[in-house]
């Protein structure tokens, strides 16, 4: 029988699932093992035990000085971060995408524009960005929104272009001036395209927050990690880096749910 | 005991530091290590941090780094380090620099951008100190990475900062109303910048010792007779030309002289300000969980004193290589 | 002065012609059904009478009213796909056709509840009524185009134009629209133009049927010269040719003589 | 008339075209009036002229001590190591996607693991990577190849998935064995995804490139903007930005051309 | 022993039966038409009948060999849509039905030009040599499936499968088909079952009509029990009832009793 046609059965398959997660974590103890047993105060694979331990007192315990515990801090200065930065490229982005795609005048003056300044690399604009945006919070957010707007932009301009001429003829035929055809007709549709975008993005959204964090900064998930990384505290950027992966996983999980919620006629078909 | 042949150091940009890149360029290093039959390469990294982190997860035999560094990272990671070289102090190169007028105790209240956990934070605590003050009293540090504190000074919000050279000559020329109010030339032979050799290899591998020092103190030579030739080769690889260079120079007290430095790990200032080094980085909580107290880790010296844990010697003073090198003995 | 009235239209796209010299005049309530070889620009002219497009030279006007330059209520339209909103439910499909028209593009209260009892007995009329709160993806495509058709008369058109509307339904599905098309149309007089792929159709349906085709041919080059109206049967005398073209379309005439 | 039904004539689209562009470098050029008039000295917004006479040196003066010209030097380095990085993550992506998308066990084991990896933020793994992969060029390319690796399976898996079930069976009945569906089935009809693909993820390959050359490197783009970010010296660092963009928007548009050309199929249509 | 038997199958899915004691009898050249309601598990009993599932009960053996467990060369296929290879030109789709059997999945040197020849041979038979170098994306809907049914045949199945192969054309088009598909199973000889909507279509073309349905009807839950196949016409008698339902179907009667 063709490999293609072998289908495991439900528990293998729950089994298969499982089966990368316990080969890392295995791999990592035992990593881990051997350089401990080289010396014991190694900081670079700390024990799982440990590890545990930590990210324990990160989530529980507060600060020596302050009290406050940082994680959550950190977790809630870089979700607010990452909130307006998002929040702002994806409002940016539709109303852009939206003119480019179906106002032919401002197709014409920002396509070209839009395509260009999609491959600038942000991250070498940061100092001019902290001129005229000072350092603090918002040169954070003005980072990430610059990184990811001009390719969300891009994207949902085709999206609009892409619905089919006759939707927009017929809405003129019943009566839609340009304003009910953007709400009624390309938004709508638009929309669910908008979530998928923001998907796509927040993986590069990450990214730009925490290179941002790094730069300046003294509260958030990535200031953390790149200030232990000054004394190799790998148990915490450890305990940081899975947390930030489940804050990820979280909101992708969360955006996928209210995609298919928000939008049943996505899923209609015969 | 581990004999090898080939060795591997790490070092990035600074003033200080500079030497080792052009070690490694010159071929000097290579003349020197061929002359004890060994092969040492000399890698530059750009990130500082990421150098000492590489070294102390065993990529490097050796690492330029700070006192201060060397006992955070590799000695509190458990990794027994040796200084095999004391290239200078910063005698002004490491400043305290506010926008306009008022001194170190008008900080109060006023936030202050800094490498959070440098040096730089070790010289703040030590400037505030003179003045009677505490971190507690400022409106807060602000971790900003040195790659972007120039375009940083020049923002609205930063008051403050505390940064090294070049930075500091940079926005002290570049801005009129920049002043330094503390700088490191006030603390003399407290920021030492070092080149730390893995303790175990040094002392199964004598000739790599012997190769480095020589060739280290062959440049320091070529350097204090003001070869401009060599001093224009650094100031271009750090970024700079040679007027930059020269003025950062003076800012060092570099030790040209191998007796000088062996008089700088010998002295007895040494053992205090490693012992207030510690007790600033328990503080901060560097010296990570098991760290019960600032005295966790032994720092030895040349003449035997240790302070610190006496069990848990991690970081070693070693002027062995150097007074070979002031002897003439390589 | 007729209803419709095409005059000496002419269409080209990146200077290759598409359409010359068009003449046709249409009364109120007649029933027009084009049909022609595929690409001959039957779907180009069924654009032009929307106003989508306006002709390089020549006019068309409704009512004598002056030449429209873009679509708009007085002109429904149906195509043979994408005629719906796919987002929207079948009941709200029908609603938009009022609510479009608003400022704001919805409408509230008692208008809205108004549009609402209306939207449901055009549901009746075509026969959606059972589906009314489903997405128009979880339909047919016959019933698709049945709501397509439902939408554009909530409009109150006074043209109807039909771009093969049937012709991605299969033959059962097809001739129940006939019967529902030719019902709908008996009730409401409307005038309507029809492109359809199937001359049985055009003949069924029509009271005219309209041939598009060259009439100049260079062989050296088949793209050159446009199409125009080459036959303008009488389907109601069952498909007798229509003996007045010349009455008709004083343009092909070698002295052209009006006629309004 | 509605503003969507204006449609500009051919002169007008191309002046609107251009008329972004103009407008940022008008207010460039005033920016940096202002600040030259009040500081000389200043180095944030150097003189456009300036930013000229800076980018012809870069580009034909050769270094006092070597000869070469630095920046051709960068370019190149740095273009291997895109071009390495981005080959690799290619390469594993098409495997692992198209083994996910065929065969029903890659798929139970692979993917709920590739969901997962695909949201762990690669930056703060720098530490760990270098120390497994040196300071040399390995860890640079690996860095991308984490970087952009599973977001690209998970697509392409996903593009594997989309064929149509009757064409694989239709394989079948021809005879075809798992491997020949991969080669002549489900490759052909991947290939130009994997192009999108890259198109896609080049934004976030340059990033981790940049990223990668700022921590250890003597040599590249990104290593000589990290240098010279600490002198401010601006003209250097837009150049470079500049520079980059038009590397970027070159292997865009070629990508871009190669799939067009490559894939005829594509845009056959009725 | 006839040619295709399927015997007492059973199929369903997550613990719902779809079908149900599904038997019957081909002989070798039969053209089977198989209709029935829409969702009552007639596309499940090709893809039984073509090893793309096994049933979870019963067997299905062609010529007396063990039942299959995948598809393979003997069984060809035509689905309504994505039969044929979007990104192969017309006639790489028909050398493919020799080269896919390959290891390499390619024919090459003489191999391949002999292949090449006999596909041209075979686009002429169905109509598609002027078309042969052209993408299936730019041909016409019926063309497409000319092609896919052109390209199961070049691998010389011994049953061809047909799940409503014309349920996409337009009228015209498929009774070109029909014409088309007769032709051919004249030349042939072929075993075939054909899926379809159309009554008429089925009677046309099929030797034999097999009407699948639910004998038994829970209403409390419709979903309950699976269909079975509740009729068999001679259609080549011109629709007469087959009377002998009970001789080849003794599982339906209370004693069963055996009939090779
Ligand atoms: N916007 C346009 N730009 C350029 N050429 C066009 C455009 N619209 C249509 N054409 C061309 O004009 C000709 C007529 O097109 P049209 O769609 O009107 O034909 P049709 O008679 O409706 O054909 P079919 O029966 O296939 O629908 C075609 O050759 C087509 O390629
Ligand atoms: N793989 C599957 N898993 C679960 N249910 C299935 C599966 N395949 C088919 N079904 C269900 O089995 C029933 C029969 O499906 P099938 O496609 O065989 O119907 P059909 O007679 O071909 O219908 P149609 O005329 O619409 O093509 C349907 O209710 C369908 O939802
Ligand atoms: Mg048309
Ligand atoms: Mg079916």
């Amino acid at each position: 029988m063709r490999i293609i046609n072998h289908i495991p059965t439900r528990p293998t398959a729950v089994l298969l699932a499982a089966l990368p997660f316990v080969a890392v974590l295995v791999a990592y103890a035992i990593g881990s093992e051997i350089r401990l047993a080289e010396n014991p105060a190694d900081k670079l694979l700390p024990a799982p035990a440990q590890i545990g331990a930590t990210a324990l007192r990160l989530f529980t315990e507060g600060d020596r000085r302050t009290g406050e515990i940082l994680l959550w801090k950190d977790t809630w200065a870089s979700l607010m971060r990452l909130l307006f930065g998002v929040g702002i490229a994806a409002t940016v982005s539709l109303v852009l995408g939206m003119a480019i795609g179906l106002v032919p005048y401002v197709r014409r003056l920002m396509s070209g524009f839009v395509a260009v300044v999609s491959m600038v690399p942000p991250l070498a604009l940061l100092p001019i960005l902290f001129i005229v945006f000072g350092l603090g919070e918002v040169s954070k957010v003005v980072l990430i929104v610059i990184g990811i707007t001009p390719i969300m932009t891009r994207d949902l301009a085709q999206r609009v272009l892409d619905i089919p001429k006759e939707q927009i003829v017929k809405a003129q035929t019943l009566g839609a001036s340009s304003w009910v055809i953007v709400a009624r007709v390309a938004l709508p549709q638009v929309l669910p395209r908008l979530i998928a975008n923001i998907r796509l993005s927040l993986g590069s959204a990450w990214l730009f927050l925490i290179a941002a964090e790094a730069v300046a900064s003294d509260v958030g998930l990535g200031y953390r990690i790149f200030l232990v990384r000054r004394y190799l505290a790998m148990d915490v950027i450890l305990t940081y880096v899975l947390w930030i992966t489940a804050l990820a996983f979280v909101i992708d999980w969360a955006l996928k749910t209210i995609s298919r919620r928000a939008f049943p006629w996505l899923e209609a078909g015969l | 005991a581990e004999e090898k042949t080939e060795f591997k150091l790490a070092w990035s940009i600074y003033v200080g530091w500079m030497p080792w890149g052009y070690l490694e360029d010159s071929g000097i290093m290579d003349k020197w290590a061929e002359k004890y039959g060994i092969d040492v390469e000399i890698v530059q990294i750009n990130d500082y941090v990421e150098s000492i982190n590489q070294y102390t997860a065993g990529q490097f035999d050796g690492v330029s780094a700070t006192n201060m560094d060397t006992l955070s990272i590799p000695a509190g990671g458990g990794i027994d380090t040796t200084a095999l070289i004391v290239g200078d102090y910063s005698n002004g190169n490491d400043a305290v620099i506010v926008k306009g007028d008022g001194g170190l105790a008008d900080l109060k209240g006023k936030p202050v951008n800094l490498v959070e956990l440098s040096v730089s934070h070790y010289l703040l605590a030590r400037g505030l100190d003179s003045v009677g003050l505490s971190e507690r009293d400022l409106g807060g540090v602000v971790n900003t990475s040195d790659a972007d504190m120039i375009a940083a000074y020049t923002t609205d919000d930063v008051q403050a900062v505390v940064t090294w050279n070049p930075l500091v000559s940079e926005i002290l020329n570049s801005s009129d109303d920049a002043r330094a109010v503390f700088d490191s030339s006030q603390i003399p032979g407290e920021i030492l910048d070092l080149m730390v050799v893995n303790t175990q290899t040094l002392a199964d591998n004598p000739a790599f010792g012997k190769a480095v020092a020589g060739a280290w103190y062959e440049v320091m030579g070529l350097m204090a007779d003001g070869d401009e030739e060599v001093l224009t080769a650094m100031a271009e690889a750090s970024g700079t030309d040679l007027k930059g260079y020269k003025a950062q120079l003076a800012a060092t007290e570099m030790f040209y002289a191998p007796a000088d430095a062996v008089a700088q790990a010998s002295s007895a200032e040494l053992p205090t300000t490693m012992t207030e080094v510690a007790e600033f980085l328990f503080d901060k909580g560097i010296l990570g969980e098991g760290a019960p107290s600032a005295d966790f880790v032994g720092v030895a010296y040349p003449d035997g004193t240790v302070t610190g844990d006496a069990a848990n010697v991690k970081f070693r003073f070693d002027t062995t290589y150097m007074q070979m090198a002031a002897d003439g003995a390589l | 002065m007729s209803f419709v009235s095409v005059r000496d239209v002419w269409q080209a796209y990146d200077g290759r012609s598409i359409l010359e010299r068009v003449n046709v005049e249409v009364e109120e309530g007649e029933f027009i059904s084009i049909v022609g070889a595929s690409g001959c620009g039957k779907s180009t002219f069924l654009r032009m009478l929307l106003a989508e497009e306006v002709p390089v030279r020549g006019a068309i006007s409704i009512d004598g009213g002056a030449p429209a330059v873009e679509p708009g209520r007085e002109r429904g339209v149906v195509f043979q796909r994408y005629s719906v909103f796919p987002h929207m439910t079948v009941r709200e499909n029908i609603i938009a056709a009022e609510g479009f028209a608003k400022p704001s593009g919805w409408l509230f209260g008692s208008a809205r509840k108004a549009a609402r009892n209306r939207a449901d007995a055009m549901l009746v009329r075509i026969g959606l009524n059972h589906v009314a709160d489903q997405y128009p993806a979880s339909l047919s495509g016959g019933m698709q185009q049945r709501l397509a058709i439902g939408q554009a008369l909530t409009a109150k058109p006074r043209v109807l134009l039909l771009d093969e509307p049937f012709g991605a339904l299969d033959p059962g599905t097809r001739l129940q629209m006939h019967d529902f098309l030719t019902e709908l149309r008996a009730e409401t007089g409307m005038t309507v133009f029809m492109v359809t792929h199937d001359l049985a159709e055009g003949f069924k349906l029509g009271d005219r049927v309209l041939v598009f085709d060259k009439v100049r041919w260079d062989p050296m080059d088949p793209g050159l010269h446009g199409a125009t109206i080459t036959y303008d049967f009488d389907a109601r005398d069952g498909g007798v040719p229509f003996q007045h073209i010349l009455d008709r379309y004083p343009s092909l005439a070698p002295e052209p003589v009006g006629k309004a």
